[in-house]
């Protein structure tokens, strides 16, 4: 099955897709699940081949340039089929959402053109093609978010991501000028150590961080994720967000890194030291994770709330591949993988309740667990996993990278890991409880049932492997391994059931079982003790006083009240940058215009004076 | 000095004088008057300059026929500004 | 057959067709239709006229540049005699001398024959623009015009005082030849280039094109914008890339000019909150960026830049000011939500825009790719920067409009457009996509041209 | 003020043009101009094609280009192309001229004049004479200066003359409209015919006679008339758009 | 000096193209530019002592020295070109008068 042939499947069950999807709605989004499914496993297929040591070489269609190369390696497969598990999985979701929006059958085409774009930009060595396909997932993508809540958040993703894949074309030309082919693993190898590496780091940089959704480039993503439809949220998240990762491996672990001013800062070992340019994306990276965390706590929709929380989980990514190092490598590729199934999961489990309920409002939201108990378990999973707490991924992958900041002395940027991880407890309890548990509103309380079975499906295959990722980490740290391996770097040293780091041995399985007793114990107390009993939302003494609006009684509104005036006033930052930023262009637009365009010639005539008089100037 | 560059120089300054008349004055029409002038004296200055061809068609077209166009246009300008 | 009837024919036909006046359109169609399909019987090679060879007497060049020049001008001016031909009735005979004179302005090999049609073509502008009803704008367009030209005219006379000759090859090769300085004709190419940025919409000789473009109806509008664009942008290439001699202080106010331009266009462009005035200062900055390419000598892509831009201002003009004339004005609020009931349509426009925007499986995204990389294989780091941040802010102006268009729940405005309209309008949408894909012929011909853009030799 | 600085400004700019033609190397001085190393040294010859040693007057045969005036040899033969886009350009502007101003019901602009019986007559005979000038300036083209064009405007300010002599007059638009389709028409076709016979378009296929004479150089004389025809058509026309206007 | 006089006249056109805003003033500084560009062309090929390039019984042979005749011709071609947009710019200007009712630009308003 070669990639091509697996790309072309998918445009063209696109237009399958396209145009059943006009005969029948639910029907066309049908064929994205078959068509997803079976992309994902066939490119779960190449895992053999390339277990037998075959990378592979197409020289593809005929009629195209010859540059149209594709390549399976340990990296790209590693984010191949990562994100095509997540398009798979969220696609199950598709045929019940699709009747919402506006034009369902672009919706199930564009689904799987971003699907394609996704195997053009992981599995090539050449940069064009990658680039082209980064491209083609921009515009298919900017016309899937317009069909969930509005188009400004459409035109703040398209901004910043042709920003970033801009910045990535200009990269690859200036390697395209210095080796003479587009070949990925030739240019970055040239480049590397060089003048031009560090433009080139610079801007694969800049264009990791605006796919990520990074600091300071992070405008577009919470409007993106907020507003795009529930599954696109999740597909975003879980994967497409992923491709800004993917150019982070790139640049940080395939360019040498650059400058060396923060080596003095030393580390617990005495051979640490790191590069400028680590230490600059490292304190970005952790700034996200500040930004995205004091964010994410004050928001009300909790959509938006995981928004702000893959931002600043974009944030860990970044930091760990910044470090480098076996730690750091493996700590940020498994963060990836956990983060992606966690937010996928959580996306999900709020897409199943806003599906019901018809706004993902906080506010709005209560006592979902009586009637959602599977989705509720479902986002409870990936919560913890998020938070990083133990038997789930997400503990693992923090572990690592907590050793990894450690190991390199940085307390600055270790102090915001850890304030990145408290605060993930503060936010993501948040939805959780105003969502799932408290009383139940009136106004869903008719409306709201279970999810059907084939949206659980994949909200449970998620939630199974998060549990897994946590338990039996190994199978794949073992393929993150080959990953660094490739990279060029040393993989973590890893027992049957132990992973050695600096300063310690975990033992994940051991973990999990002491926390499966510790729950169990919790459980039975909890079964056999239960003394309370269900209240109305309404049903309050307020001394006497009339409720009259009963969202002011919801006790997630203003949840963090005091802490968020803490920092309230400068929550606006990158935002405010953007916005006056775009304000100078549209000044200097329209001062341009009311300068130049007027119905008297002598504008013109002016101006040809002034050039020539320019050009003369000299023979005075 | 002789006296076809006498001549010359009296051309440029009466020309120069003329277009800078024509295009300051007030009055539309003095202008126009002006620019017929103007032209007429570039007939002379083609002559100067040996291009009796050139002097012909400027003559009849550049300070004739022009010269009407505009007095026709003030005159139905004026007429409409009457009404 | 010589190509010196696409000029002689429709000239005889405008010369007849204003004594049968009613029939002046059938005329145009017809002629329009027939230069199209003739071109396919031209003979390649040098036309002397009155049998004076160059560089005494004035000769056509009918090489592969001006023959795929004639084939887009004629065929897009084809297109919009065809859909106008009944609404614009009074203007047939006028368009059958624009045509004429588009034809002599890519034929001729001659600088001064260039100036005549030029003239011929400008004069027809000025008055198919006048169908506009807006006099104001449309005597500022011929006041510049005229400034435009005779400083064209004072270049192209200053360099005969210098080198004494006429034509364009002869011209070049005199200069080259006499060792003398690019300091000497600076001052004359300036003046030259001046003249043909005035008609090619560079940004400070500029301040007709909002008069005529924002005013414009379904005529002058795609007239204007796609076909009188194109022509230009051909003659001016030519000039650039056989002509010019553009160094020292000179380079240095072109480039200034051309960044202006490209910086200015876009940022207007974002500015505006009119449909009709963001394609007219995208295309300011478009004309700026095909100048540019030229200058750096990718004559094939920058035929391909003129190429795309010119379809795809057809099309954009041409739904818009349908659209326009229905709705009454052309605010982008009015706008919103035109294309959802009219998707057909609605892809078009969107397929030619994401064309212009560069994005990948468009047409735009081959010529766009192709011109950076052979900047950045030239050496040249500035302009690709340049080209690329304007392109970003090209994106989100045009994305925007995308999006509002397609994008509105309720009160969507009525728009009827005829069937004729939407053939053409999904015929270029489609070449612009099945050759954004099937890059091949694209690539090749492009490479071809580089070489076929240069006139050769002294006395052809 | 702002006048003033405008002034300053192009004074400075002419200054500066000035100067730097003056230190042009390429640029010959005023009145030094080199003709032989010019194109137009073979105009004056009549080299382009073959080399007809000395040209006399009154003698030289079957030149390339026959007319006495070189001029005329290059407006109207060795540069006809441009003739014809010239005679376009003025086609156009006409035809423009009617678009704009041409209205439903037309009537005389009204002069604040009335003319009496003598100018009236004396004007018929004066137009007379001027038309005739304007048909010799015409048809001696190749000979004296002067030529289609100064023909043609000449012809056309006779019928100015009458509109201005006589407030009632109204030429016959139709018939300046026959004339100007046909004058132009026929260069065209005269065009063709050269591409036809001889190869070339514009090609002078008639026998070029002796330079001087009347009946020489060939089609040039019938081009000039058919310009000046044409022009003379134009311009009344133009003359007549301008002087009448949307009536009762 | 009818060379400097041709600059000085394309100068004042120019600057009656800078600071007038009435349309017919507009037009006469355009008029004036024509006509000294045309003064320009012609002294481009005059030549001190020359004689018109006619062949008369007088002057009748070409080994005279002749006056540039290229520039004459253009100069035509340029003069009757001058004449179009001329006629055209004032029947715009007519057109413009009856909609605004002067000449004046100011006075007309933005469109």
């Amino acid at each position: 099955m070669t990639v091509e042939f697996l790309i072309l499947v998918a445009l063209a069950s696109g237009i399958l897709a396209y145009f059943v999807g006009r005969l029948n709605k639910v029907l066309g989004a049908v064929v994205t699940i078959v068509a997803s499914m079976f992309i994902f496993i066939m490119i779960g297929y190449m895992m053999q081949d390339i277990n037998a040591g075959t990378t592979f070489n197409y020289n593809a269609v005929e009629y195209m340039p010859d540059f149209v190369t594709f390549m399976v390696t340990y990296l790209g497969l590693f984010f191949a089929i990562l994100v095509t598990f997540i398009f798979a999985m969220v696609s199950f979701f598709n045929p019940f959402f699709v009747e919402k929006y506006k034009y369902p059958a672009l919706y199930s085409m564009l689904y799987l053109f971003s699907l394609a774009g996704v195997l053009g930009v992981f599995l090539t060595d050449n940069f064009m093609v990658l680039f082209f396909f980064f491209e083609f997932i921009v515009w298919s993508g900017l016309f899937l978010i317009p069909l969930g809540k509005n188009n400004k958040a459409a035109i703040s993703y398209y901004a910043f991501s042709t920003a970033g894949s801009f910045a990535l074309l200009y990269a690859i030309f200036i390697m395209f000028a210095e080796t003479g082919s587009y070949n990925l693993h030739l240019g970055l190898a040239t480049v590397s150590g060089t003048t031009e590496g560090t433009y080139v780091l610079a801007l694969l940089a800049f264009a990791a961080f605006a796919k990520l959704g990074a600091f300071p480039l992070n405008v577009w993503l919470p409007r993106a994720l907020g507003k795009a439809p529930d599954p696109i949220t999740a597909v975003f998240s879980g994967g497409l967000e992923k491709l800004g990762a993917f150019v982070a491996v790139l640049a940080l672990v395939k360019l040498a890194p650059v400058g060396d001013i923060a080596g003095t800062l030393g580390g617990l070992t005495e051979a640490t030291f790191l590069f400028a340019s680590q230490y600059i994306v490292a304190t970005l990276g952790a700034m996200t994770i500040i930004f995205g965390t004091l964010m994410a706590i004050r928001q009300d929709d909790a959509k938006k709330l995981l928004a702000y929380s893959s931002m600043s989980n974009g944030g860990y990514i970044l930091v760990a591949l910044s470090l480098g190092g076996t730690l750091g490598l493996s700590g940020g590729l498994y963060h990836i993988v956990a983060h992606a199934l966690a937010s996928a999961a959580a996306f999900l489990a709020i897409g199943a309740v806003s599906r019901v309920t018809g706004t993902t409002k906080m506010s709005e939201l209560g006592g979902m667990i009586h009637k959602m108990p599977v989705t509720y378990m479902v986002y409870l999973i990936a919560i913890i996993s998020m938070a990083g707490i133990p038997p789930m991924g997400g503990f693992i992958s923090k572990w690592l990278i907590f050793q990894a900041v450690i190991d390199n002395g940085l307390i600055l940027i270790a102090v915001a890991v850890f304030f990145g991880s408290i605060g993930s407890f503060l936010y993501v309890f948040r939805p959780l409880a105003a969502l799932f548990l408290g009383q139940e509103l009136p106004q869903h309380r008719d409306k709201a049932k279970e999810a059907p079975f084939f949206m659980l499906l994949p909200m449970l295959i998620l939630s199974g492997l998060i549990v897994f990722t946590g338990v039996m980490p190994n199978i794949f740290l073992d393929f993150i391994n080959d990953v660094i391996a490739e990279l060029g770097g040393t993989g973590l040293l890893l027992g049957d059931y132990t992973i050695t780091g600096v300063n310690g041995v975990l033992q994940p399985t051991l973990i999990a079982s002491v926390f499966g007793v510790g729950v169990l114990i919790a459980f039975i107390i909890f079964i056999l003790l239960k003394k309370s009993k269900k209240v109305g939302l309404m049903d309050t003494y307020t001394a006497g006083n009339f409720i009259y609006t009963e969202e002011l009684m919801h006790y997630s509104l203003d949840f963090y009240a005091p802490l968020e005036r803490l920092y309230e006033k400068h929550i606006n930052i990158t935002k405010d940058f953007y916005k006056k930023l775009e304000n100078k262009v549209v000044d200097f637009g329209r001062m341009v215009k009311y300068f130049f365009f007027t119905n008297k010639p002598e504008i013109t005539v002016f101006w040809i004076i002034i050039l020539i008089g320019f050009l003369l100037w000299g023979e005075l | 000095m002789d006296l076809i560059n006498i001549v010359e120089i009296i051309v440029s300054v009466l020309m120069l004088i003329l277009a800078f008349l024509a295009i300051n004055s007030k009055s539309l029409v003095k202008s126009v008057m002006f620019l017929s002038a103007l032209s007429m004296l570039a007939v002379v200055g083609f002559v100067l300059m040996k291009a009796p061809d050139v002097a012909v068609t400027e003559a009849v077209i550049g300070s004739g026929l022009v010269t009407s166009l505009f007095i026709f246009t003030l005159l139905s300008a004026r007429k409409v500004g009457n009404k | 057959m010589s190509a010196i009837l696409l000029i002689a024919v429709p000239l005889l036909a405008a010369f007849i067709s204003i004594l049968f006046k009613k029939y002046a359109h059938y005329i145009l169609v017809f002629v329009s239709f027939a230069s199209v399909f003739a071109l396919e019987y031209m003979d390649l090679g040098t036309i002397t006229v009155g049998g004076f060879n160059a560089p005494f007497g004035i000769v056509l060049i009918l090489d592969d540049y001006s023959l795929i020049a004639l084939y887009i001008v004629n065929t897009l001016f084809f297109l919009v005699a065809i859909l106008n031909c009944n609404e614009f009735k009074k203007v047939g005979s006028i368009m059958l001398v624009a045509l004429a004179g588009l034809n002599g302005l890519l034929l001729t090999g001659d600088l001064f024959n260039l100036f005549v049609f030029l003239e011929v073509a400008g004069i027809a502008a000025y008055l198919i623009t006048t169908t506009n009803k807006k006099p104001l704008a449309t005597f500022n367009y011929l006041i510049q015009g005229t400034v435009g030209s005779s400083l064209y005219l004072l270049g192209l006379i200053l360099l005969y005082a210098m080198f004494g000759t006429l034509n364009m090859a002869d011209m070049a090769s005199s200069i080259a030849s006499s060792g003398y300085g690019a300091g000497v004709t600076a001052f004359p190419f300036l003046l030259m280039f001046i003249g043909f940025g005035v008609e090619a919409k560079l940004l400070p000789f500029n301040s007709w094109t909002k008069g005529i473009l924002a005013n414009s109806n379904r005529l002058t509008g795609p007239m204007i914008a796609s076909v009188y664009a194109a022509a230009i942008g051909f003659v001016f290439g030519r000039l650039l890339t056989n002509v010019f001699v553009i160094e020292d202080t000179f380079l240095i106010i072109v480039t200034i000019i051309l960044i202006f331009s490209v910086v200015a266009g876009e940022a207007m462009a974002y500015a505006s909150t009119k449909v009709r005035e963001i394609l007219l200062y995208s295309s300011v900055a478009q004309a700026a960026l095909v100048v540019v390419v030229f200058m750096s000598g990718f004559t094939g892509w920058a035929v391909y830049l003129i190429i795309g831009n010119a379809a795809a201002k057809l099309v954009l003009f041409l739904i818009t000011n349908t659209a326009t004339k229905q709705l009454g004005n052309d605010d982008v609020e009015t706008f919103k939500g035109l294309f959802v009931n009219n998707k057909i349509i609605g892809l078009s426009f969107t397929a030619v825009t994401l064309s212009v925007i560069g994005l990948p499986m468009f047409l735009g995204f081959v010529t766009k790719m192709n011109i950076l990389e052979n900047m950045f294989v030239s050496g040249d780091y500035i302009w690709p920067a340049i080209i690329l941040i304007t392109s970003v802010v090209e994106g989100i102006y045009f994305i925007r409009l995308l999006l509002n268009l397609w994008y509105k729940e309720n009160d969507l405005p009525e728009v009827k457009f005829e069937f004729v309209l939407k053939y053409v309008v999904v015929i270029i949408a489609l070449l612009i996509m099945v050759f954004g894909v099937y890059t091949e012929p694209v690539q090749e011909s492009a490479d071809d041209l580089v070489a076929y853009s240069y006139i050769e030799g002294g006395n052809l | 003020m702002k006048n003033f600085l405008a002034f300053i400004a192009v004074l400075v700019l002419g200054y500066m043009i000035v100067v730097s033609l003056d230190n042009n190397e390429a640029f010959p001085a005023y009145g030094e101009a080199d003709v032989s190393s010019r194109v137009s040294q073979a105009f004056i010859d009549r080299t382009v094609t073959e080399d007809p040693g000395d040209i006399i007057f009154g003698q030289a045969t079957n030149l390339e280009s026959g007319p006495a005036n070189i001029v005329t040899a290059i407006v109207a033969d060795y540069r006809s192309f441009d003739t014809l886009g010239e005679v376009t350009v003025l086609f156009v502007s006409s035809l423009g001229v009617a678009l704009l101003l041409g209205g439903k019901k037309q009537k005389r602009l009204e002069l604040n004049f009335h003319p009496n019986f003598m100018l009236r007559v004396g004007s018929r005979a004066l137009f007379g004479i001027i038309l005739m000038t304007g048909v010799y300036i015409a048809i001696h083209g190749h000979l004296t200066p002067g030529g289609g064009f100064p023909g043609g405007a000449m012809i056309a300010s006779s019928m100015l003359l009458l509109y201005l002599a006589d407030d009632e007059f109204r030429a016959k638009i139709k018939g300046f409209k026959m004339l100007e389709s046909f004058a132009g028409t026929a260069y065209v076709l005269i065009g063709l015919t050269g591409l036809l016979l001889g190869g070339y378009f514009l090609e002078n296929l008639l026998d070029n006679g002796v330079i001087g004479d009347l009946f020489s150089a060939g089609i040039i004389p019938i081009v000039y008339v058919l310009i000046g025809l044409k022009v003379g058509s134009e311009i009344s026309g133009i003359i007549d758009n301008f002087l009448t206007e949307e009536g009762v | 000096m009818l060379q400097y006089a041709a600059i000085a006249m394309l100068m004042l056109g120019l600057y009656g193209l800078l600071t007038q805003r009435n349309i017919i003033k507009i037009i006469v500084s355009i008029n004036i530019l024509e006509i000294g560009l045309n003064l320009f062309i012609v002294s481009v090929g005059y030549v001190e002592g020359g004689i018109a390039p006619i062949l008369t019984s007088d002057f009748n042979n070409n080994g005279l020295v002749f006056v540039d005749p290229l520039p004459s011709a253009l100069v035509l071609t340029a003069i009757v070109i001058g004449v179009g947009t001329t006629a055209l710019g004032l029947a715009l200007a007519k057109n413009i008068y009856q909609k605004y009712g002067t000449f004046e630009i100011d006075e007309m308003g933005e469109e």
